[in-house]
């Protein structure tokens, strides 16, 4: 169980993605930030969760979809606006954008537009520790569709093989671009798809941290214990469009929900309402929100206000 | 018949035409089906042929490559779509291991009427992973074709031929060209394109890859006003590449320029520029300039995509430096961006 | 249960490999085939038991060591020969080497030297005979060791996904080249690694004839039934070393074999056996052999007597 | 310390000597630890090192180029080796989507000090999909470094080089080279080398890469016999390219000729070509010449073997023609063959 320090903590985090992708979605039509946005609405509680049962040393890898992670990590909105805003202070000095963000200073080794090519990324770095003995563990979010790229089961393949400290965890949310899985599945559940490897699986509904926090903390004890790997299967709903900043359910590839399953695949609602249960009150909710809030608005001037890179820049930080 | 259409109308349009006429012929690629449609260019198939003959895959190029051949050798011809050149990159072993050499393996015992169709060029922002161009890396495996259309005739014209093609074709369309406008003729021979002078002029010849062509056209347009005619030579299919066009127009100019929409080294513009070195060694007046991408991965934020795209102004400064001219003044013409795309008629 | 006409003819199956590969082993070292061999020793009666069970329009692809697999499709030995000499009148006129033999006349699609990558070919060739609503069925024969390329998975997943009727022949000599299966597998059961997906599943001792045939017909059913791709995994012994014309137990990356563990491992002698007790006569065994030999030796000369290609041949065949 | 080794024994003294000064260099992929240990040139590291220095991977060319990444990321230096060049374009989307613009768009945070080590060339009678060399492609693609060891001291100063370099590094050796034994210099300061003048003459430069330079020097001495010489420079490091010691002396030649070992079409050849033409655009006194690969897939028999592949016998032949020279009776010279492979000393 959370414990209420705990639980405000981790509602900071769900909060400051969730706004910093609202702040997005409301200054996007600006034009300033000149890079594709994958945002992660309905997605918060997959990066917020696992991330807490991981120890501060571990090393993760994601995917172009990758603020939610980003922010889960660092709590970090300065370098970040930066970056979307392609200022010369941004994690990569303008030159990432969105979907290339990474941050090794906290773990975030790599994310990669380029569907499934940070898994085997994340494979070697759990090697790199199994090398040098070291426990340190590993993440590797990715979304659904990387799992029918060949590279995935090459990974797990490789990963079984050798026992590595990774946990691989597939952030389902049904889709690629507008694409069902029932088009692109060859299988019927993708946990029982692995379970031929020498891996421990779990399962969860990813709009629920606690549920996300439960099965990693299951999971994470069933890898120690067997020194596997671990695939984690977590289901969400993409409240928004692949790329970019509106919603597309009218657009007629996949139902509109309803007004209840809008509450029950948001995260932050629903993580909401347990804080309540715990004994949280509104107020303090709310303050939590003014102060992220701040955060954000604050982030999002400074960036504006950063400087473009020079033109040396184009040259630079390609060779050492 | 003559009519006006944009180039993803003419790329759709050419698609539709090859289906009907033939039930062999097929197109599929991830999001191939959806209402996105390929930023319109696959349009109007799965209403018209359903779904089995315009579908959508599962996240797998390397192995959809190896379909697209394994149907192309029994009897199909396959149409396989990419919203991204970068992702061919995923399908590499298959396209230069095996669809480049296993008719000429089989001592021509089995044929691969195949295409893959892919967008290259800028988007928003795009960054490294979605702005390769690679169509001098295909040329560089013997038993590929590669082509690049440029206006909305050669992408019809193009498609249509690329389909009939008995051998795998690689056409590479650049996004920036899908809002052009241009007459098309639906009669117009299906054809590989060669290289085709596409404004005469008698200064410089400047041979030019997909949207460089547009480049080149407004450059010529700045020139011109300064007395400075460019012969602009579209190169449309780069392998095999005939460049006589190009050797026969710098016979004329005795300057030349390549613009390629890639990065320069071992790309098409070396190719190219080795080749009219070779060929027009007494005619030319002064070494060839190649014009391409800035030699780094393509950065994300503007001011630096703006320095690593060769456009306009590039083309225009070093046909200036070429020709001994004084550099004109550029403050009050209009380059193409984002923004500004050109949208036709071509 | 095999008639005896029938066991006679596959029996003449698995003596024309066998005897064509020994025929290469003593000649390869006159230095005339200019071409690396990866012999069937040991393999016979997996192609031979599965080509079997196959109507005669099926559409097969192959590896590399693919001599076996074109032996038991074409009975055929002109052509086969010729290649390996680098003759014109080889099946690729000399250009395709033993690596790359193909037979699209026969059915044999293609080949490949490249590990796992006929596997999708065969693929679209299953989705090219759903495409047209034919029932012609494809096979695909591939080293265990494929099953770690990530095209592998691919191309099963996409098999499944379309419901196409192939045939995945996993050809398992616990090998790949030197390597052992359990330094290369995250795995530790082929066909349990693969039923996660919707496809049918089946195994037998690859070294027996008889069990090849019965597994295969009895895959071949359940999926005519359930429509579902089939996946058959055969085990067998690798007499020789990787590539070449020896045997290598000496040189210790395996055991040798005991002479029980090489008469159960070698199909031939196994099928022998079972022939002489469905009642053939050893001479009516020694007479067909005396017929293969000749074949063999027939065919041998010719390709040695034939021309080589002349310059011209280098242009051609490339682009139509 | 100056020894006699051969290249494969070369390439193995450097692993073994950076792995012993450095725990984070490990070597690994495909049979690097079998008893063939890739032609010799792993030899003595799995008993060295142990096999968590120096171990096989299942064949999974793409995961396990992400691996090599990944651990480069981690502060290890891996160094990932393959048996033929060819299956390295299963891990293409890994090297030129992924290791070759991490660094750059993480804005010069992430490091990647690998190396991958493939070998090219000519076997017996490998076929259309054991032959690529590809350096040309890799090239093609800014954030990589690209090597081509010649000698055994190349072999040995530049796998050092490479290991400790901290950018990625893919290093080609020709499967030919590896029984050349020639002088090694352990205390050679490790550099990934520049182009070199292997041999000076005044003639006609050739510019080679691998084993063209054992070529040319073959030419060489047929043609100094009827006093010509050539001045050859084997290129070694074709990315990044310092095209300065070609063009010095071209500018004293006046003459070139470029050897690759690659296809023509968009290659290395053409890099250098397009380069050198335009930087000695007045001290040619001819068009460069490009000599390489016949532009096909590699066929297996033997005589298209030799056609498809450039030789002594092509330099000779092209150089008389550029140099205005008869053409010399070669019935009594003998070139090299597989059965007749040069052994050296270098
Ligand atoms: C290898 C590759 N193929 C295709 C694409 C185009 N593409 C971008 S995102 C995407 C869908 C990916 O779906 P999923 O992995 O489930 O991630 P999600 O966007 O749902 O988070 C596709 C097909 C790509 N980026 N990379
Ligand atoms: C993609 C690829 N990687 C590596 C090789 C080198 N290689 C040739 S055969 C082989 C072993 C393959 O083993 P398996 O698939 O089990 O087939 P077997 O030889 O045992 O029949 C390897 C690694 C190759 N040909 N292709
Ligand atoms: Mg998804
Ligand atoms: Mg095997």
């Amino acid at each position: 169980m959370l414990t209420k320090s705990e639980g405000l903590q981790l509602y900071r985090s769900l909060l400051l993605i969730r706004l910093t992708e609202e702040a997005i979605r409301s200054h996007y039509h600006l034009d300033e930030m000149k890079t594709p946005v994958h945002l992660g609405i309905g997605q918060e509680a997959i990066p917020v969760g696992v991330c807490h049962c991981l120890p501060k040393n571990a090393v993760t890898f994601g995917t172009y979809r990758n603020h939610a992670l980003y922010l889960a990590l660092t709590q970090e909105t300065d370098r970040f606006f930066a970056e979307l805003f392609g200022k010369e202070t941004g994690l990569g000095r303008g030159k990432a954008g969105s979907m290339h963000l990474c941050a090794p200073g906290q773990g975030l080794m790599a994310t990669s537009a380029v569907v499934a090519t940070t898994i085997p990324l994340a494979v070697g770095a759990a090697l790199a520790h199994a090398y040098r003995k070291e426990s340190t563990p590993v993440a590797v979010f990715f979304g659904d569709g990387a799992m029918e790229e060949g590279v995935f089961w090459e990974s797990l393949n490789f990963a079984s093989l050798r026992s590595l400290n990774i946990l691989f965890v597939c952030e389902d949310n049904g889709l690629a671009i507008h694409t069902g899985a029932s088009d692109r599945r060859g299988f019927s559940s993708a946990v029982r798809s692995v379970q031929g490897f020498r891996c421990k699986t779990a399962s969860a509904d990813g709009s629920d941290l606690s549920a996300v926090i439960r099965a990693t903390e299951r999971l994470r004890a069933e890898m120690a214990q067997s020194k596997q790997p671990g695939f984690l299967h977590l289901t969400y709903l993409r409240f928004l469009e692949h790329v970019g900043i509106n919603e597309d359910f009218a657009v007629g590839y996949r139902d509109s929900p309803s007004p209840e399953e809008r509450i029950a695949r948001d995260p932050v609602a629903r993580f909401t309402a347990q804080l309540l249960a715990l004994g949280c009150a509104q107020g303090e909710l709310d303050e939590m929100r003014t102060g992220v809030e701040a955060q954000v608005e604050c982030s999002l001037n400074r960036a504006r206000d950063a400087r473009l890179p020079a033109d040396e820049a184009l040259y630079e930080d390609l060779l050492i | 018949m003559t009519t006006a259409r944009t180039y993803r109308d003419a790329l759709a349009f050419a698609a539709a035409k090859e289906m009907d006429a033939d039930p062999s012929v097929f197109v599929f690629g991830l999001d191939v089906p959806d209402h996105k449609r390929i930023f319109g260019s696959t349009k109007g198939l799965v209403e018209k042929f359903g779904i089995d003959r315009c579908f959508g895959t599962p996240l797998s190029e390397d192995a959809m490559t190896g379909v697209a051949i394994g149907a192309a050798l029994s009897g199909l011809r396959p149409v396989h779509v990419h919203i991204r050149a970068d992702f061919l990159l995923l399908g590499m072993n298959q396209i230069a291991n095996v669809m480049s050499s296993l008719r000429y393996m089989s001592g021509g015992s089995l044929r691969l009427p195949l295409v893959i169709r892919a967008i290259i060029g800028r988007g928003w922002g795009q960054g490294a992973q979605h702005s390769k161009s690679l169509h001098g890396v295909f040329g560089h495996f013997p038993g590929l074709k590669v082509g690049l259309p440029t206006s909305p005739q050669d992408a019809y014209s193009m498609l249509r031929a690329a389909i009939r093609d008995e051998n795998p074709v690689i056409l590479l369309e650049h996004r920036w060209l899908y809002d052009i406008e241009g007459p098309v003729d639906e009669n117009h021979l299906p054809l590989l394109e060669g290289p085709v002078v596409v404004r005469p002029g008698n200064a410089l010849t400047v041979a030019c890859t997909s949207w460089m062509t547009i480049e080149a056209l407004k450059a010529a347009e700045v020139l011109a006003k300064h007395g400075v005619e460019l012969e602009i030579v579209d190169i449309r299919t780069v392998a095999p590449l005939d460049e006589t066009v190009v050797a026969d127009s710098v016979a004329k100019t005795g300057h030349c320029i390549v613009a390629d929409y890639d990065w320069l080294y071992s790309g098409f513009s070396a190719e190219l520029a080795a080749r009219i070195s070779h060929r027009c060694f007494g005619s030319l007046r002064c070494p060839i300039e190649r014009i391409g991408f800035a030699q780094v991965p393509c950065p994300t934020t503007r001011p630096l995509e703006n320095l690593f795209y060769p456009s306009a102004v590039h083309i225009i400064r070093v046909a200036e430096r070429m020709l001994g001219l004084p550099m004109i003044d550029l403050n009050h013409e209009t380059f193409y961006s984002y923004e500004e795309r050109f949208k036709g008629p071509f």
